[in-house]
């Protein structure tokens, strides 16, 4: 759009005839069949229909732009005057038929009032500075309004499913169920079996005794086993060959070794088999995060 | 397992779930000896694609993964298959939707500082309950203001694969043209002050 | 309509619509002026169901209708897709299987008479189901109690070869000492015992 030209209409403000509705317009109300694109303004209007455009309006600065485009002008060089008139007519209308009227409606009456008074202050071309245009704060929020508007209108007209796409489907019979079951590490049975016998004040009725088997000498052997292969499954780390005795003390050795910080226990995940290795030598070094034993 | 293999296996496995599937799900799908790397899960995707063109359904990638779709060409004579009409959004939901899908996050202040209107909670409402929105945080300013975000399942939907693909937003145009116009001539503002007075009236008398 | 076009019409909407369609409903698509009798709809059907052959759906006749179909050969693989995430067991579990495993063969109410609260039927299921116990006689007193022991797969899970491979009690005394001690030290590694430590009074409603 030519800028002179828009400029120029600031010269007719006043002009009270507005110019008739663009070509191709929408009716935005079929009142008893006629379309209907503009509030008549000597006519009676049906209070529904005047509901009717209402509810076309997403808001004052929806009513705003739809009286800037409907004369074709620019956005960025609105006449004030002859919108805040045409605006005005509309809550006139909305209220003279009680209808409600949210109060952004009238906040914008205000603001265009407002707005129109600071431009017939005449420009103080002396002072040197440049004076914002009074405008400048509407032009920019019915802009930006603008985009946004425009961007729903894009979003709605992109394919989307159920009305535009479908998601293919066909029917699966004879699905199984798939479950991964828990794993349980003989270690977290044992704790278990731990706090349970401790809890039933049991333990001074179990038959404890002291193993022959010496744990110190199976920390020496863990650890060997751990330096020369790194990573080791923890079950692997007991012989099941050397019976109920050798398991147990490759037990104790092993928490001996974690309480002494030679070794680290690791579990990726939950559920997943424990690792044991040597525990890093550099103390700051840092250690496994997700280090821990389950064991409930 | 050769690739003609694998791509009946990607194609039963889109059709049967229903849902997009991503790279990684559909490699779940194979025990850890015989999982096919990435790369070859794409090509077997490729290749579905390929085989889909002539037929009434295309791969698509969206944002969680592929989907076997039935191409667009068919809607209007698949939608008298359902009773109900497909939704369709108020100018109002869309607006709130696209301020909060180009904007996220963003709360519902500042998306009423751009409508010029409040926001509806029905809105907000609608929004989350088709998952499109989720909150996504709040605001560290007085009342704890709830960010608004999109999901996953909005850009599956619209069929995007990020936010990237979203229509673009128009440029804001410069208002300093103009303004410069009004300050150089001058007789622009003259005349505006002038004509302003009686303009005032008509408005005075339309109130 | 020429017959590929009906073809491709009834096949995007068997896939969109995911269930059987009759015949009627198929031809419902179609306004009347344009709407193929029974027997062209058939026809179709019958085109569908020959270029699905080598492919992995298939049509087939149900009692509502016709449907397209995953074949069942790919049943086994494509289920793994909806895989249950494993979920932890509860110590209330460990402590029942601790109990049978160490105190076979024992009744329920033995069980409760150590643990203190009542045996959850689903625990005893649980358990039974995964395959690491069962029933191995009855006691003889009223009631004739089921006595319940361990199996060989239990054997086989915590790669035991008989049950004098559990170990011993005396382990626990040395892992008494060590935990305590443990507990003080705060290393990462036996958090999580030290953590299960007070839960013990939790209720069996969890398996």
């Amino acid at each position: 759009m030519n800028d002179i030209a828009d400029s120029a209409t600031i010269t007719d403000a006043d002009a009270p005839i507005p110019p008739p509705p663009q070509q191709g317009e929408m009716p935005f109300a079929i009142v008893d069949g006629e379309p209907v694109t503009e509030v008549p303004r000597d006519l009676y209007i049906p209070p529904q229909a005047l509901e009717v455009f209402l509810e076309a309006f997403e808001g004052p600065l929806d009513l705003l732009l739809y009286l800037i485009r409907r004369q074709n002008l620019d956005v960025l060089d609105i006449p004030i005057a002859d919108i805040t008139r045409q605006y005005m007519e509309y809550i006139q209308l909305m209220q003279e038929l009680d209808l409600e009227l949210a109060g952004e409606y009238l906040l914008m009456a205000a603001m265009l009032a407002e707005i129109k008074s600071r431009m017939l202050l005449p420009r103080s071309g002396e002072a040197g500075q440049e004076e914002e245009d009074p405008r400048a704060e509407l032009v920019r929020r019915l802009q930006e309004y603008e985009r946004f508007k425009q961007a729903a209108e894009d979003i709605d007209r992109l394919a989307r499913l159920d009305r535009d796409l479908h998601q293919a489907h066909a029917e699966l019979t004879h699905r199984q169920v798939v479950r991964i079951l828990p794993e349980v590490a003989l270690q977290e049975m044992l704790v278990a079996f731990k706090d349970v016998v401790q809890r039933a004040s049991m333990f001074a009725r179990l038959h404890v005794r002291r193993e022959t088997l010496s744990v110190r000498q199976r920390m020496s052997d863990v650890l060997a086993q751990l330096e020369g292969e790194g990573l080791v499954e923890f079950v692997r780390l007991f012989r099941p060959e050397e019976g109920r005795m050798g398991v147990t003390v490759t037990f104790a050795a092993l928490l001996e070794l974690l309480r002494e910080g030679l070794i680290d226990i690791a579990q990726a995940e939950p559920y997943q088999p424990l690792y044991a290795r040597r525990a890093a030598r550099d103390p700051d070094a840092p250690q496994i995060e997700d280090v821990e034993i389950t064991t409930a | 397992m050769d690739s003609g293999q694998l791509k009946h296996i990607v194609e039963a496995a889109l059709l049967a779930y229903g849902q997009p599937l991503s790279v990684d799900q559909l490699r779940e799908m194979f025990e850890e000896y015989e999982r096919p790397d990435a790369a070859d899960m794409r090509r077997a995707l490729a290749e579905l694609a390929r085989e889909c063109e002539g037929r009434p359904v295309e791969l698509v990638e969206v944002a969680s993964g592929w989907r076997l779709q039935v191409r667009s060409a068919f809607a209007a004579r698949l939608s008298r298959l359902w009773q109900e009409r497909p939704s369709r959004y108020s100018r109002a939901l869309l607006e709130t939707l696209a301020l909060i899908a180009y904007r996220q996050p963003i709360t519902r202040g500042e998306i009423e500082d751009v409508r010029g209107v409040t926001v509806n909670p029905n809105i907000v409402r609608t929004l989350t309950e088709r998952g499109w929105i989720r909150v996504v945080g709040h605001r560290e300013v007085p009342g704890h203001p709830e960010l608004l975000g999109t999901t996953r399942e909005f850009l599956d939907y619209f069929g995007l694969r990020s936010l990237d693909e979203l229509p673009s937003l128009a440029a804001l145009k410069d208002m300093d043209d103009v303004g410069i116009q009004l300050e150089f001539t001058g007789a622009p503002t003259v005349q505006a002050a002038a004509a302003g007075l009686p303009a005032a009236n008509d408005a005075d008398a339309a109130i």
